[in-house]
Order: structure tokens, then sequence, then C-alpha cells
């Protein structure tokens, strides 16, 4: 059996890791990567919980639904990046500061 | 006339409100040429003027009328509106109908040829409506939306020559500063009710009223099953109050009212001296019993203190309208110290005799104006037709106009048989017996008083002396000789109608005492001070005798170094005599019984006794710089400092606002996550 | 399965018998589909029979929305606790019904969206979509619908933001709203997973959630609630959650710019009524406390007002201006957040569809300037009280009551929310209530400085330039009209929304 | 320790390593591709949650969607968009990254400390849940099958419609503009 808490582990560090790859890489098709990395960390925590949740099995629905969102969002984020990279010749988030006070 | 029944008059009042919102909504709706409306208007508020004299009649000294109908439910809410008419809002409706009349005939001529000048009647027939309503309501967030509408109208007024910088500026300062006062009324209505569920101001300020029948004990103020912390009582009052003061100019938020005579002087006349300016006053007076001793100090403390300022200011001013301006601050000022001491009809009173003079002084001011304004488009001339250095003589070319400015500022000055006497006597009267009851500290408040009337005197003196007397400056500084034409016939017959309103008969048979004048045996809450009987002679006699020989320096001052051949024979020559004669008085005093100088007797009259004139003339002098100065720099700083305060935010919160999403996502976790640790890690939330 | 199969009947007649109360959203359903397939085969011009569709779809949904109101007295519990079925959700149902409307409306007034080469069905196929989206928002009563709602109201707002990507602004701002808006929700859904780790259930109708987080440790609790606070907050644009909206409210479309400053921003305030309810009820019922909501929430409540309207004032960009502006209507409305369990609700119900109407006005009203002028920037409105007299007049309307001076519904609606958060600060002697109640007095006077720059300029300055005597109306100003009198009616009569 | 604990913690290991070396890389490329590990370790977690049917669906919607979409989306653009314009003056630990490198670790700390207070595997309600745990040998997909047509009918609904409604709209971003 492994202990619950290791999932939780698992979880906590990958989110992290998802926080700094968002917050640091000069690519937007990085950031969704590290988006993607903060999801997948949800829904390990959903379905670790789900094991002692048999009958209603809330916790792999909702890791289900998840990830089947989490497609339909990056298909319409890679659109926009495309249309972004299509006007601006770039997709580094941090060229594209042309709305700002 | 007492046979109308209580429906027909509410019926008649509603009607009398809302005939000059038909004048705003008929004029700007219906096309026509631009000079469209005068007629219109002046039908519309003649007929008005009618019904408030049948309501008047019908209500004053009679039963109340007080009726209601539901206004909307939300929840537990269940509003009313309707109108309650005492003899308050019955006295106020009269007024400003009146007043409001006569400035509509004085305007057909003054704002004649204005481009825009469909508009302006426009304007005054919203403001005359908002003006009505307000006094008419009986529900305090109703009368808010007056309130806030009276605003609005003045605001368009002020700014009505909106191609002038400074009146666009003065719009705006107008604007922000009533404002700040709104937040006080708000505050004040939300405190109310929460604590009694409604806002019907009869059940709740009449007699035996929601508030006669809460009460404070220790720390808590109770109603039925309702109580909250007594200094709710208190932050109540002095909100309501801070509402009152952006409205009536009351020190420090009566900046906006110099700089809003940017807009025509029948404006100034209507709204900013005799009508609006006392809308103030008017809701101080009909929610008097909430306001607590404590409140009641400030608010006397306040009034004092305005009236002592506005007036030093007024000493210094060259410009025509400025000087009103300031003396209706300080006139309000001595209305809210009445208001302070519990001379609620004594207030009510002045605010009436106060409309009238100082509508005629305005008005009065404005056919100088107008002249002058004519004379330099004529023959193209350069100079500040408002500016009283540039006036002179001029009670040669504007007989009736110089006689009724003079009527009205007697009455300002509070001469005997005047108006203006009464209620100024009837309010010192009251505020010194009060100090009495209060205290010695409390003495200070009627002495300012004291000494702003005595100002009063002089700044009018100057006035009036600097138009009317001596030569006409202008044919110095030109170097020729202009001649200057009476009012027209409208305008000139304006003045003389309120001219007859400046004199005591219509107010009180007894010229020199006011406790029997109609309006003060009309209105409640006789204040409960002692009489004190000696006052009632000693200070009419003080006020009115340092008036005089104020007015006598003054005429030194400003009237007689002008060499005029007919002197000699006016009626004033003697008077400077008798200044004259004072001087000697002060030389024999000084030289022989205090100081035994005979030999040089002279020179120590001239030194000594000029001396301490010009000394106290300095010291005003310095004393008015200062209160400018404080005016200037404080109190518009103060405005100018929320604003930059404001910006200075507003800059620092946009510097995250890089356009970079990265640090966007950056600073939003960092925040979250300080905020996780200030609330975990130190307590701090 | 054999676990199952007794109750199995059971189960399935229960989801059936939902059905029949969601017909608004069936119609909502079907009008998408129907939508997708005339557009395919039948490509009109400019979309006429897309938008007749979807339009004639929204209203029959609302009059569905209407029927209900009638018929249901208590809420009702739908689709094993996935949905509640009560009168708020009902009523901010239409209010949703309502901006959509009016945003079909603002979409055929623009030419920039008109010119669209792209056409418009598929703008009109994502209108059914995100209504659907709204009212699951409003009615959400698990997590698993709240995070569906919200995802899907999302990205049908990143594809109308980035909807015509004609130019570089709009493609910035989708670019940032989509990737803002993911991070938010991949957070939400972490915050989510650790509530659901915590307590062993989704549902947030029931007090279990609740009894459950009661054997754990505040701080843990916190942050998990904190995380989840995010998505909705993302909806919402409360501080620290705006940095999106300026950049994005400016990039948009205007048209698509009003919808999202209104309806999603509603349909987040009614997410946050549900996830709070269980927390205040249960508080109530049991006194315990397992999060400190009210320091919470007020602590945003101030820093959202002070942000919104201090930052406005620098702003010049008129889109940009009223994307700081509804940031700090958002503060504004979380003060009766925090007071919701007197009046609230009720008063909140009305300052939204106060705010709807006036949010949508003003928004029409700048994109017409900008349309007939040019001018997107507030100095730039010189003279302009001459020329569009008729919409500049509305304008001022509009800005008294965004003010919330009277006699219009924004004064009401500012009075409900003051008193309820008044009776709010009696009952508590809370100081984090009073210095809520002082902030939004003291913004209510900063926010005079910018919304005053408008009639400002319309009126007291004399115009830079030429314009003709004075430009005619077209629909959408009459359009304009009717809101700015609605606004004046409902100041007069509150009551006819009650 | 076990086989089953072995197998567990060195799938958790390729979890970890691989996504540091996502976010480290500084080619794209790579980046993908050590993506695609870390999405396949991860179902194999799963797998140890007893969660078999949500490990294939990563599988299939992940790996075979979303990874193959991204892959899509460089090809079908300019390649340029491979050049990582941080490759060539960033390092990892590069100043500019300071702020992310403190904000993540924040983060992880604090979450751990939460996890650690909230005593996840004391929790009141798992201790009560006997019965209604997962075995090895159950059956999760009937489970997920009825649920998802009985008690999660109106999300499944729902979903549809999400997915159609994203499908037509990022269709109508990525297509080519009509010539007017």
């Amino acid at each position: 059996m492994i202990p619950l808490s290791h999932y939780m582990l698992i979880s906590a560090a990958l989110f992290s890791i998802g926080i700094y790859a968002v917050l640091s890489k000069r690519n937007a098709i990085m950031i969704l990567i590290g988006i993607e990395f903060m999801l997948n960390a949800a829904i390990l925590n959903f379905v670790a919980f789900s094991k002692h949740d048999k009958f209603a099995a809330s916790g792999q629905v909702f890791a289900l639904f998840a990830i089947v969102l989490a497609a339909a969002a990056v298909a319409v984020s890679l659109a926009i990046i495309l249309n972004v990279y299509k006007y601006y010749k770039t997709i580094d988030p941090t060229k594209i500061d042309k709305l700002r006070d | 006339m007492d046979t109308f029944t209580k429906e027909t008059i509410s019926l008649l009042a509603l009607i009398a409100t809302l005939l000059p919102l038909f004048s705003f909504a008929g004029i700007l709706l219906v096309p026509g040429s631009r000079d469209r409306g005068s007629f219109f208007s002046i039908l519309n508020i003649a007929t008005s003027l009618l019904i408030s004299v049948v309501i008047f009649l019908n209500v004053w000294n009679k039963q109340p009328i007080h009726q209601q109908f539901d206004w909307f439910i939300i929840g537990d809410w269940r509003f009313k509106i309707g109108i309650l008419i005492n003899n308050l809002s019955a006295l106020m409706l009269l007024l400003i109908s009146f007043i409001a009349t006569l400035v509509h005939v004085y305007s057909t001529k003054y704002m004649e040829g204005d481009p825009y000048i469909f508009r302006y009647w426009a304007y005054l027939g919203l403001f005359c409506f908002s003006m009505f309503g307000l006094v008419i309501t009986d529900n305090l967030l109703l009368l808010y939306m007056f309130w806030e509408l009276v605003g609005f109208s003045s605001y368009l007024l002020i700014g009505f020559w909106f191609t002038r910088e400074t009146a666009v500026q003065a719009n705006k300062k107008a604007f922000l500063m009533n404002r700040l006062g709104d937040l006080g009324f708000l505050t004040g209505i939300m405190i109310v009710f929460s604590q009694f569920q409604t806002l019907d101001v009869n059940l709740l300020f009449s007699e035996g009223g929601f508030f006669k029948r809460s009460l404070v004990q220790g720390d808590l103020w109770y109603f039925s099953s309702n109580h909250m912390p007594a200094v709710w009582l208190t932050i109540a009052g002095l909100a309501f109050f801070f509402g009152a003061t952006a409205k009536s100019a009351q020190f420090p938020l009566h900046t906006w009212l110099p700089d809003a005579m940017e807009g025509p002087t029948s404006v100034s006349s209507l709204i900013h001296a005799a009508t609006m300016v006392a809308a103030g006053v008017f809701l101080i007076a009909r929610i008097y019993p909430i306001f607590n001793p404590t409140v009641l100090i400030v608010i006397a403390s306040i009034g004092a203190f305005t009236a002592f300022m506005a007036a030093t200011i007024a000493l210094t001013q060259n410009d025509i309208k400025r000087i009103l301006a300031y003396s209706t601050i300080s006139q309000l000022g001595f209305m809210m110290l009445a208001m302070g001491v519990g001379a609620v009809a004594p207030a009510i009173f002045h605010l009436v005799t106060h409309a009238f003079f100082k509508c005629l002084l305005f008005l009065a001011a404005g056919a100088v104006i107008h002249e002058l304004h004519h004379l330099k488009d004529k023959k193209g001339l350069d100079f500040d037709h408002q500016d009283i250095r540039n006036m002179g003589g001029l009670r040669k070319f504007m007989p009736i106009t110089f006689i009724t400015m003079l009527l009205a500022s007697l009455a300002l000055i509070g001469l005997p048989f005047t108006s203006g006497y009464l209620s100024k006597d009837a309010i010192l009267i009251q505020s010194f017996e009060w100090a009495e009851s209060q205290g010695s500290i409390a003495r200070i408040i009627p002495y300012t008083a004291l000494f702003a009337s005595w100002m009063t005197a002089f700044y009018v003196a100057r006035l009036i002396f600097k138009v009317f007397f001596g030569e006409l400056r202008l044919n110095v500084l030109f170097g020729q000789a202009f001649s200057l034409h009476e009012a027209p016939v409208a305008m000139k017959s304006v003045l003389v109608v309120l001219a007859i309103f400046c004199l005591f008969p219509l107010f009180s048979l007894n010229p020199f005492h006011a406790s029997h004048a109609w309006i003060i045996e009309g209105l409640p809450y006789f204040s409960t001070t002692p009489t004190v009987e000696s006052y009632h002679i000693l200070i009419p006699a003080v006020v009115s005798i340092a008036a005089i020989i104020l007015i006598l320096i003054g005429y030194k001052w400003y009237g007689k170094n002008e060499k005029a051949p007919d002197y000699t024979k006016a009626a004033v020559f003697r008077f400077s005599q008798e200044q004259w004669y004072l001087n000697r008085l002060y030389k024999v005093m000084f030289v022989d019984s205090v100081l035994g100088l005979a030999r040089t007797a002279f020179s120590f009259d001239r030194t000594i006794v000029d001396g301490i004139v010009n000394f106290s003339g300095k010291i005003i002098i310095v004393l008015s710089a200062v209160s400018e100065w404080l005016d200037r720099k404080v109190v518009d700083g103060l405005v100018n400092g929320v604003a930059s305060v404001a910006r200075t935010i507003g800059n620092f919160v946009r510097h995250f606002q890089t356009g970079r999403l990265q640090h966007y996502l950056l600073f939003m976790i960092l925040i979250l996550l300080t905020f996780f640790v200030l609330k975990y890690f130190s307590q701090a939330i | 399965m054999n676990e199952y199969l007794p109750y199995l009947s059971e189960l399935l007649s229960e989801a059936l018998s939902g059905i029949s109360f969601i017909l608004p959203e069936i119609a909502l359903v079907l009008t998408f589909l129907l939508v997708i397939v005339v557009d395919l085969f039948i490509p009109g011009k400019n979309s006429v029979n897309t938008s007749a569709i979807a339009l004639t779809g929204i209203i029959i949904s609302a009059y569905l929305n209407y029927q209900q109101s009638l018929s249901i007295e208590k809420g009702l519990s739908l689709f094993s606790g996935s949905i509640v079925l009560d009168r708020v959700a009902i009523g901010f149902k239409l209010i949703f019904a309502f901006v959509t409307v009016l945003f079909v409306v603002f979409i055929k007034g623009n030419t920039a969206l008109k010119r669209h080469n792209k056409g418009l069905g598929d703008l009109y196929m994502l209108l059914p979509a995100v209504l659907l989206g709204l009212n699951l928002m409003a009615m959400a009563s698990n997590l698993l619908m709240v995070y569906i709602s919200i995802e899907m109201v999302s990205i049908a707002s990143y594809l109308m933001v980035g909807y015509v990507s004609g130019e570089g602004k709009q493609t910035e701002a989708s670019m940032k709203y989509a990737l803002f808006g993911s991070a938010c929700s991949a957070i939400m859904l972490y915050g989510m997973s650790l509530l659901y780790g915590f307590t062993g259930t989704i549902s947030l109708s029931d007090g279990n959630i609740i009894a459950q987080l009661s054997h754990i440790a505040e701080p843990a609790i916190a942050l998990a609630i904190l995380l989840t606070l995010v998505g909705i907050g993302f909806k919402l644009s409360f501080v620290p959650l705006h940095f999106w909206s300026p950049d994005v409210y400016q990039g948009a479309p205007t048209p698509v710019t009003a919808f999202l400053s209104t309806a999603p921003k509603i349909a987040g305030f009614a997410i946050l009524i549900r996830f709070l309810i269980p927390f205040y009820g249960y508080g109530a019922a049991t006194g315990i406390q397992v999060f400190d909501f009210e320091t919470t929430i007020t602590v945003i409540a101030i820093a959202t007002m002070i942000l919104g309207n201090f930052a406005a004032i620098w702003q010049n960009n008129i889109k940009r201006m009223l994307a700081y502006s509804s940031i700090a209507h958002t503060g504004f409305a979380l003060m009766a957040i925090v007071a919701i369990y007197q009046n609230g609700i009720r008063s909140l119900l009305f300052y939204f569809t106060v705010y709807a109407i006036m949010n949508m006005a003003a928004f029409m009203i700048a994109d017409q300037v900008e349309q007939r002028t040019g001018e997107d920037d507030v100095r730039k409105y010189k003279g302009l009280g001459k020329f569009m007299k008729v919409e500049i007049l509305c304008f001022v309307v509009i800005l008294v009551s965004l003010t919330g001076l009277p006699p219009t519904g924004g004064f009401i609606a500012k009075l409900f929310i003051f008193t309820s958060a008044f009776e709010k600060y009696q009952a508590s002697g809370s100081v984090w209530v009073l210095s809520l109640l002082v902030t939004g007095a003291i913004t209510t006077v900063v926010s005079l400085f910018y919304y005053f720059k408008i009639p400002l300029n319309a009126y007291l300055r004399e115009p830079d330039r030429e314009y003709p005597v004075s430009s005619g109306l077209n629909f959408i100003s009459y359009v304009i009209l009717a809101l700015t009198i609605l606004i004046i009616v409902l100041g007069l009569f509150p009551s006819i929304l009650a | 320790m076990n086989l089953e604990q072995v197998v567990f913690y060195v799938f958790a290991a390729v979890v970890l390593s691989s996504a540091l070396l996502v976010v480290v890389s500084r080619n794209l490329v790579r980046s993908i591709f050590l993506f695609f590990i870390t999405l396949f370790s991860m179902a194999g977690v799963f797998v140890f949650a007893l969660a078999d049917f949500v490990a294939l669906t990563q599988l299939v919607i992940y790996v075979g969607g979303v990874l193959v979409l991204m892959i899509f989306a460089f090809l079908l653009s300019n390649k340029h968009i491979l050049d990582n314009p941080e490759s060539l003056k960033t390092k990892l630990f590069g100043f500019h990254n300071l702020p992310a490198i403190l904000v993540a670790f924040l983060f992880f700390g604090i979450l751990l400390w939460c996890i650690s207070l909230a005593q996840i595997d004391q929790l009141a309600w798992i201790q009560g849940s006997a019965g209604n745990t997962l075995e090895v040998t159950d059956n999760t997909i009937h489970n997920i099958g009825i649920t998802l047509m009985t008690k999660y009918l109106l999300p499944f609904e729902v979903v549809s419609i999400f997915l159609l409604m994203a499908l037509v709209g990022a269709a109508h971003l990525a297509r080519k503009e009509r010539k007017p």
C-alpha cells in the first residue's frame, strides 16, 4: 500500500514545477505545458483520493472530465497562439505587451 | 379661501412643483428659435407663485398637510413618499417662488441677446422644480434626491458660459465640494434608517416623533427594540450637518461659492444668495431634533467662525460679486450659528430677510455690471467691469439702482427700520443669552459674531462708497468722460419691489423688536434659554452705534477723498463732521485724561489715533490675508490634496499593469501567497 | 456492476425526472445545434439567419425561465445534486438572458464585427452555448458542475475575444486571456482536488463538506479554499485576479468587452454565493466556522474597490476606464456578499440588473462614439455633446448611475448594498466591515474624478475639430435611449423588479 | 519494500525528473518529448491508485490528442516557432528566473506544510470508508459507466456541447481568412 500522502507529495511537486514553467518560460507553448502539469497534479489528487470513494467514484469521474476539458482548452489556446504568431512573428510572452497602462 | 381640503392643497403643491419642470421639458423638447422660452417660463413660475400664495394662506398657522402613498416595497422595506407642508415649507415655498419670479422677470433684460438663452430658461425651470420638491417632500431619501438635483441644476447654471475656462473650473469645484457633503448626508440617512426603519420626516422629527421617543441611556441609544451605540447619534447629526455645510457654503467647504460667481449674475442672485444655499439651513431646521448638544455646539462654532472669516475676507476683495459672495457666506454663518444656539425661528427669519436683501444686492450689482459691460462693448474698451476700483459716482447715472442697493445694504448691515435689523439682532440676542447659560468659553461664539457683524458694516460701506460715490474712475483711467444709463424698466422695477421687502413693516410692526415678528411666532422651537432683558436693549444699541461709526470710517477712507462739489449740502456730510468730532473726542481722551501731553496733542492725535486706525486696518488686512490664504491653500489644498493622493495611489497600482502576462501571473500568485502567509504565520489579518 | 443492479432503475428515473426542469437549457442546446446546422448549409449574407435563430432561441429560453419563476417556490435539487434550481438561480438566469439579447443587438450595430470576413455564424453559435454555461453557473451545486460551467464560459470567452483577430491587439488580448484563464482554472482545479481529498465529497449542497472540514487544521482548509477562489475570482476579476481584465477589455471587440464585463462577472457572483452558502449556513447552524470568509472577502473587496477606482483615474482610453470601473463595481458588489445573510442576495440581484443595464449601455455609447468619430480616447471627446446629442446625454445619465447618484437605478442599488452592509456592521460590530463601508463611501467620491471627465470634455470644452451639425440616430441609439430611460425608471420605481 | 512500492517510486521519480527536465530544457522539441514521458509515467501512477480507466484516458487523450495537437501546431506554422528564444542568452538559474523559482519553492513549501497539517493518512472520512474502498480486484469501468449515465448524466451531456463548441470555435480561429 502506498500512503496517500506520497501521492500528495508527487502532485505538490508537479504542481510547483508547473508554476515555475508558467512563470519563467519564454514561450507560450511551454506555458501551456506548465498549465498541463498543474492540471495533471490536480488529477492525481482526485484519482488518489477516489480510491476511498468507490461507489460515487467522484474523484475518478472528476479526473475524466478534467482531462477532456483540458484537451479542449489546449485546442483553443493553440489556435489563439497560432494567431498571435501570425501577427507578432513571435510567441515570446515578454515581447507581446502592446496592451498595457 | 379656507375651504380647500387637504387633498386639494397637496394637489396644488404638486402642480406648483411640476410647472417649472414643465417649462424645462417644454423648452428643451419643443424646437423653436434660440430666444424662445421666456414667456413660457415666466407664465409657469408666476402660476406657481400664485398657487404658493394660496397654499400659504391655507396652511400658515393651521394644521400641517401630510399626504402619502406607497413608493416601493422590496423585501421588508416599504418606502412611502408624500407631501408635507407645514409652516416652514409653506414659507419656503412662497419665498422661493416669489424670488424666482422676480429673477425671471429681471433676466428677460439681463440675459437678452445670449445665443443660448433658451437653455438658460430651461435650467432655471429645472432648478425651481428641484427646489420646490426639496421643500415639500416628506421623505429624507426623496429630499436627498432633490438635494442632488438642486446641485445638478446649479452646476448647469454656473457652467452656463462654458466657453470660459474659469467657469468650467468653478463648476468642477462646486461639483466635488458638494459630493463630499453628500457623503455626509447619505451616511446620516443610513444611520437614521437603520435605527428607525423609516425615512419619513413627519414620523421621525415631528412633536412626539421617533426622535423624541428614542432615548440615550449610558452608551446606548434605544428606540423600541433597536439599539445602537450612542455615538452614532452624534455621528448622524454631524453627518447631516456636513451635508448642509457643503450646500450652505460653511467652513471648510465654502470655497466653491465665490468661484460660482462665474455664472450669470441673475443666477448668483437666485441660487447662490437667496435659495439654494439656504437649503442647508432648511435641512437643519427640518431635522432639528436629531442634533444633540455636542453637535449643536459644533454647528454654532462653525457658523460663528464662518461668519467671522468670510467677513474678514470680504474686506479686501475688489470684485463686486465676490464681496457679495463672501457676505453671503458670512450671513449663512449667522444662520448656522443661530441654529446651533437653538434659535431656529430667528435663523429661518434671517433666511427670509436675507433672501430679499441679498437678492436685491446681487441684482443691483448685476445692473451695474450690465451697464459697464454694455459700455465696454460699445466703446471697445478693455477693463474689468466687475472691479469696484473702476467704478465710482454711479449714483448720478443710476439713481434708482443706487437707492435700492443702499436700502439693501442697510438691511445687510442691520440698521434699524430694515428687515435685516430685526432678524440679525434676534440672532445676536439669543446667542448672547445662550452663551450666558453655557458658561464662559461659549462667550467666544457671540462675540465673534458681533465682531463679524461690525465688519459687515465696514465692507458694505466700502462697497457702496466706492461704487456710487466720488467720480467715475474710468474717466481718469481712459481720460474721457463717459456717461451711463439707468437699468431697463424690467430690471429697475424688480429692484424697487425687492427694496420694499427690505423694510421692517412687512415683517414686524415694531421696528425695534423682532420677538413679535409673525415669522418667528409662526415657527416652532422657541429657545429654552432664559431671557436676559438687558441684552434686548444693549445689543441692538451696540451693534447699531458701532455700525454707524464704522460706516463713517468707511466714508472717510473711501468716500471723502473725492472732491465732489455738492457734498456740503448732502446729508452725508454732517455724518462726516461727526466723524471728525469723534476724532476730537479720542484726542481729548488720550491727551488730557490719560497721557497729559497737551502740547503735542495734535501730532499725538495724528500718530496715536490714526496709528490705531491704521494699525487696526492693517491687522484686518493681515487677518483677511491669512483667511484668504487659509482659504486658498489649506481648503483648496485639501481638495487638491485628495485628488493628488488619489492619483498617486492610482499611479502606484498602474505600475503593475506592465502588459506582460507572466508578470501578471507572478503578482497574482505572490499576492495570494502573501495573504496566506500574513494570515497564518503572522496573524496580521 | 452487480452491486448497482438493484438501484439502477431508481437512479435512472431520478436522472430522467430532472429533465422537465431544465427546459430552458434544452432550448439553448437545440438552438446551438440549429445554428451550427444552418450556418453550415445556408450561409446567409451577414448571418441574418443565424442571428435570428440565436435570438429566437434565447428569447424562448428566457420565456421558459420566466415560466419557471412562476412555478418554482423553493429550491429543487436535480440530477443527484448536480444543480439546484431556486428563485435566486432563475433571477440570475433572467439577467443573463437579458444581457445576451442586448449582446446580439450590440453585435448587429458594430461595423468592425460585420466586416469580419470569416462571417459571424460561429459567433452566433457561441451565444447559446455561453448562455448555457452561464445558466449552469447560476445553478451549479457541486464542484464538478462549478468547474465545467466556469470552463465552458471561459473557453467561449477566449473564442469571442479572439474572434475577429484582424489585428495584433485582439490576438494579444485573447492570448493573455486564454493563458491567464487556463492557469487560474488549473489552480482552481488543484484547490478543488484538495477540498475533495479533505472531505471525500464534491457536493456543495449538503453540510457534509463542512462537517468533514471541521476535523482539519485551518491553514490547510484555507489553502484549499483560496486556491478554489482563484478560479472564481478570475471570472469576477477581483484583486489580485484583475490583471488580465484591463488589457483584455481594451483589446477585445467592444461588444464582446461589454458582454464579458457583464454576464460572466455576474455569473461569477452566482457561483460565489453557491460556494459560500454551505459555509455560512452550516456555520450559523452549528457554530463551527471552518474558514474566516468574512475577513478574506472584506480584504479583497477593499483592495478591489481601491484599485479599480484609483487606477481608473489615470485612464484615458474609454474601454480601459470602463474596465477599471467594472473592477471597482466588483469590489462594491462583494460588500453585499459580506452581508449575505441579511437582505444581501435580493439587493445583489437588483444591483446586478442595474449594473448589467448601465454597463451594456456605457459600452454601447462608447462604441457608437468610436464608430462615428474613430475616437476611443476620453480627451478627444471634446465638443461631442453637440455632435452626438442624444448619445452623450444618455452617457451622462449612465455615468451618474454608475457613480451611484439619484435619481437613477445605480443610486438605489448602491443604497441597498450600503444599507445591508450597515446592518451587518450593526450585527457584528466588526472593524473590517466598518472599513469596508468607509472604503465604499470614499471610493464613490473618487469615482467622480474619472466619470466626470466625460461630460467635462463633451460639454464644457471646445472641440479641436469641426463636426457636422449633428449625427443622426440609428437603431442602437434608440436601444441606448431605452436603456437610459429604464435606468431612470428603476431609480424612481425600484419596486417593478421586486 | 515490496515490488509494488519499488515500481511506484520508480514511476514517481520518472514523473518528477522528466517534468523538471521539461522545464529546464532549452530545446522545445526535446521538451515536448519529455512531456510525453511525464504524461506516460503519470498514467502509470494512476494505475497504482487503482484508476485504470483514467490512466487509459490519460494516454488516449493527452498523449494521443494534446501532444499530437502541439506537434501539429508546430508543423502547420512556421518552423521558426521552434527556435527557442531563450536558448542563447539564458541559463537555468538566470537572474530573471529568480522570482519564478522563489515563488515555485514558496508554493511547494506551503503545500507541504498544509499537507502535513491536514494529516492526510488519518482523514476522518477515509477512516470511516471501510467497504467503500477500491480493491485491486475491482472493476472500475462498470462503475464509472453507470455513474456517468445516472449520477453524472448532466455534466456528461453538457461536456458534449462544450466539446462541440470548442471544436467549432478553434476551427474558426485557425481557419485562413477568406478573401473578401
